[in-house]
């Protein structure tokens, strides 16, 4: 089911110069959500900026009832969205796409973020932890920043109890270069990620890398993408990906509603 | 379909609209392109209100669209380059007729093509379909390498291609116009005289947006069809203009988001109006003017809907 | 006129630009119609910054323009019905053009008219005057009842207008299109065809508001020109499609507000660029801009503006 | 002199529901300018409400360098602007427009205010005792609004010891009707008026009966007319109103330039 309706924020946080963390009081999106899904907000009631923004679902409480977005500060929307105070109301639409696929067994995940690919992710840690009781031992955590001052979520991966390897860009923590380099590394070192199923967000070029390798080297990984959406929800066929399953013709899939999760090897990205 | 001409909550004021030998129970349709074939939306809220629906346009063979991306926001507006995408009309009549057909509102099957044959050829597999209301004929369409926009670009082809297709069918057309012309009235007229029974206005202008950064154009197709709040001004001109020009009913279609809005195509000229791409901002667009049209004749003692129509004083 | 073709602050970056045998010193200028005579905004800004200024349309016979309303506010833009209000071409000669030509910088008069004989009558008097660096040939004024776009409405009569214009005059030629046609690049290319230095587009889209309350148009006349953000992808596409077929150099004009939209429009293939509407919003937004052109090209090491002019990429 | 920039907003008062104080710290627009002046607000930053909003100068104070502005909300521009906060820097355009022309003498002003015009009014009564130094008790101040509730000012004007006479359409305070019909009693009850400088402004009905009633008998009355103005400078010649001074020639001025103040006599309103 999806909803649309105003629902209040009930939190707001600033964890750093740019990026925002903000909770909903939302019980009928927090019923009906999955990992992976993503809810459509309407920042602002002018006409520009006019459309909605979209962002994957961070945080979710069952209890409470709330759930929380996070985000970066990266044009007029998620500035205006940067303002909003708690005891607000915003029109939310969610819960909306496909949402991970959480494979049975016990393999042990793989889970690699670049910048705000962190968002999604998280929220897939939560629930692989608590909901899938996985022993976070077993969790193996990549994310990469441009530096060292970019990394969020630190804590809430330590308190989980999940081993987290980092990758900065200027080599100023963790490991130097590229995320996916890193991850590539870990493919060719061990055989860690050959049975595991493989879960990453990031910035378009990163996706695309992941796409490369998943279908060198066969891997099962999905791969949460993002792209403008004007409907968010399947009606407009404005948000597609060029795909190719059946290895046959192009085929465009909506990334709001086929995705935003797609088989790294299903989808043809430039 | 209607099946009853004024269902919802008990109302002292009739909205319901007749074009022709059509009836629709009030005067909110959504736009072709923006509300896919319904289902999306019938998650959200009852379709039964609608005054009507108009499908994606159709054409002949199931069509990819264009490569992404393909849309950009711009000032109070968005461009798209979707390129007609679509299940193709086979596909269409099988799948997507008879879930349209569970609502108890107008289906109006949005027709393209990049021959005059191909529209002739829709037309005629949609003559065999079941629970059609009426065809909305795309000859406006700004995303295609052939055929849309040409056919409505001036006078003579557009009487050609309604005509043709007048022939063809004997389901109640509903003729859709390109604002990217010079004098949209002329060919209105043109459109009027081969047999069409209303004419909606305006389909998207021609746009363009630039990521200055890349130095790249923001859509692939570079061009695209710019709609929303910013041709509001634009859209009302021409439903204005067309409609003191010709005796059929005219559907004004243009950045349309608010009861407000609505009154003031009304007014205007245009006995029904379409929401297009304000279902993305909210999607409850529709529902909402229907209710605001509801109360604004109450609270103005007007008792038919159309007697609002084109009562603009000058 | 330009005494200097590299004023300002010392910088690496050429920002000039040349039309023909005319040096602009950037290229940026303000829009006819939005700055007047350059009196009012000479009190808010050294005027000597600009690449040009384009005065307000001058006619034979001093004009009052329309009756009043003239302008509503529309979603991210606004509509006027100015009408051509000016003090007439003799009075322009004697009051306005001193006070211009104190400034350093090139000025542009706008010639408007109701008769291809109004356009060659007012350009014979401006051909006895001093310091006049170009002439922008208005044929695209959607609010006066005759002459204006019509003349721009059709290749022939856009032909036959600037050519007769050639045949009595010496000052470089700009052509001012309207966009309300179907197809730009034909006028281009006739007004090319027909002599002018250069082309400058778009003026304002025909657009309509109204107050529902009252059930009158916000403007007296009903209709009139569309501008401001709403229409800068309209703007840039016919910028693109025509820079792409003519020649001549192409001077790109709607919804300019910024470095980042300036810069679109010269990557779209802009020679010049000039800023209207916004010069209300933000009567600095010219020399903002021209300061965000320096800092751009002197950090992407751009050493002549004119190096990213229609440097697009597909 | 004019002056764009952005000035910072110190104060801000919600005197009603729908009525907003804002005051501004600006040096340079305070020294310029004089009762009847107006400045051009920039609401927003977006492209949309796009134009600026113009409000006239309420209160000066010489000494703190800062000015206030009185308005209330009736649409987008005015509901953003009363959301500012202290703090905040606002783009201001002023100061505006001719001001109004003080005669000299000893001749008892009358202020003639219908709704939202207490504005302008305002500025002149206090420019008038505290400047001008004329008595208190000579000025006569007429103020008009639709409910009782509606009244705002009227401690400002007890203190400035202003005699005012109310009215009320519904008759709920004082005098029963509009405001002109009031200062028409007045203008025949007695003579109070016949050789007093008049000042008004009001809704666009209120300034067209007060044209009139100034035509008829020949009042030195001067009017704040209101426009939509998209530059507010004089450039545009958007705002224009119809006059016939020489009796002759219809003439379109220009309300931002030539007015806001206009002898009543000379404007043709419909
Ligand atoms: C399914 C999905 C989930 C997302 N989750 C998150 C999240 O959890 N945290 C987060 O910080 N961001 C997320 N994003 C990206 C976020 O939507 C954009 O950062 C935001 O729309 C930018 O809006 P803006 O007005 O601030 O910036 P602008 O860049 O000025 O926006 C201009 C236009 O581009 C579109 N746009 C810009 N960047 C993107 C983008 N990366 N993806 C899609 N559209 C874009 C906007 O919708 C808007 O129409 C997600 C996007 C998608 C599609
Ligand atoms: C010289 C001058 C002085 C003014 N002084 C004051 C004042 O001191 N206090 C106050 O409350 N109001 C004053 N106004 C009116 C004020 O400018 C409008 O109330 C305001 O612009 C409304 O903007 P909005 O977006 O809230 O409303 P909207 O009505 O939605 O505005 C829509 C458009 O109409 C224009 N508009 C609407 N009403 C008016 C109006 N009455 N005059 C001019 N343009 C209008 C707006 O500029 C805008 O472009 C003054 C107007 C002028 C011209
Ligand atoms: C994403 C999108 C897709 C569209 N697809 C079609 C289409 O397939 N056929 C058509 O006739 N019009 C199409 N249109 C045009 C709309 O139906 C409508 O005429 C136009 O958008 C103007 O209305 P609006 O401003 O309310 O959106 C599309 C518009 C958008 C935004
Ligand atoms: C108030 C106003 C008056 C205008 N008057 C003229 C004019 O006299 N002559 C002319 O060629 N264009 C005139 N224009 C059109 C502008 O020069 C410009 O082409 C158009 O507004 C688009 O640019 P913009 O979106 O930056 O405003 C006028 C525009 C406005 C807003
Ligand atoms: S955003 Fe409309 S189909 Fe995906
Ligand atoms: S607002 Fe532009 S001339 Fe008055």
């Amino acid at each position: 089911m999806v909803f649309q309706k105003k629902f209040e924020l009930i939190s707001s946080q600033k964890l750093s110069e740019k990026i925002f963390r903000l909770g909903f009081f939302a019980p009928e999106i927090v019923k009906n959500a999955c990992p992976g899904n993503f809810v459509h907000i309407r920042v602002g009631d002018k006409s520009s900026p006019l459309l909605r923004r979209a962002f994957s679902i961070f945080d979710l409480d069952l209890k409470k009832d709330c759930f929380d977005i996070l985000f970066k500060v990266v044009g007029p929307g998620t500035e205006i969205l940067s303002r909003k105070s708690t005891g607000e109301n915003l029109d939310l639409l969610g819960p909306l796409g496909n949402g991970f696929e959480i494979p049975k067994g016990d393999r042990s995940p793989v889970l690699v973020a670049g910048g705000m690919g962190i968002a999604p992710l998280m929220s897939l840690a939560f629930y692989l932890v608590k909901n899938q009781k996985i022993k976070p031992e077993k969790i193996s955590f990549l994310y990469g920043e441009r530096i060292k001052g970019g990394f969020v979520c630190l804590e809430d991966l330590k308190e989980l109890g999940i081993k987290t390897l980092l990758a900065t860009e200027d080599g100023s923590e963790g490991f130097e270069g590229m995320v996916t380099e890193l991850f590539l590394r870990k493919v060719k070192e061990t055989s860690f990620v050959k049975d595991s199923p493989i879960f990453s967000c990031g910035p378009h070029p990163m996706m695309k890398t992941m796409s490369e390798l998943s279908k060198k080297h066969n891997l099962f990984c999905q791969l949460s993408l993002e792209s403008h959406m004007p409907c968010g929800l399947g009606a407009c066929w404005g948000c597609v990906v060029k795909t190719n399953r059946d290895g046959g013709e192009p085929d465009y899939k909506r990334i709001c509603k086929d995705g935003p999760i797609f088989d790294a090897r299903e989808v043809e990205l430039d | 379909m209607v099946r009853y001409s004024m269902p919802g909550r008990w109302s002292l004021t009739d909205l319901s609209v007749r074009v022709g030998k059509t009836t629709f129970k009030n005067p909110v349709l959504v736009a072709s392109g923006t509300f896919g074939y319904g289902e999306e939306y019938s998650e959200l809220f009852d379709l039964n209100q609608l005054g009507g629906i108009v499908t994606k346009s159709i054409t002949l063979n199931p069509r990819e669209g264009n490569p992404p991306p393909r849309t950009c926001e711009t000032p109070s507006g968005m461009l798209n380059s979707i390129g007609l995408a679509n299940v193709g009309v086979d596909r269409f009549i099988q799948e997507k007729i008879p879930f349209l057909n569970k609502f108890n509102t107008n289906i109006i099957i949005n027709v393209a093509g990049s021959t005059p044959e191909e529209y002739l050829r829709v037309v005629e597999k949609l003559n065999h379909a079941q629970g059609i209301d009426m065809l909305e004929i795309n000859i406006s369409c700004p995303n295609v390498k052939e055929g849309g926009m040409a056919f409505g670009s001036d006078p003579e082809s557009a009487h050609r291609c309604t005509s043709s297709i007048r022939k063809v069918t004997n389901y109640p057309l509903m003729v859709k116009l390109t604002p990217n012309v010079k004098d949209i009235v002329e060919i209105a007229q043109a459109v009027e005289d081969s047999g069409a029974d209303c004419i909606s206005l305006i389909n998207t202008l021609v746009g363009m947006a630039i990521d200055f950064r890349i130095k790249k154009p923001l859509l692939k197709t570079v061009t695209g069809g710019l709609s929303g709040p910013a041709i509001k001004p634009v859209a009302l001109a021409m439903v204005w203009k067309v409609s003191q020009k010709v005796k059929i009913p005219v559907v004004g279609i243009g950045g349309i988001t608010n009861t407000q809005d609505a009154l003031e195509f009304l007014l205007a000229g245009a006995s029904l109006i379409q929401v297009g791409t304000s279902n993305f901002v909210d999607p409850q667009t529709s529902v909402r003017i229907i209710e605001g049209l509801k109360d604004y004749c109450e609270k103005n003692e007007i008792k038919r809907v159309m007697e609002i129509v084109g009562k603009l004083e000058n």
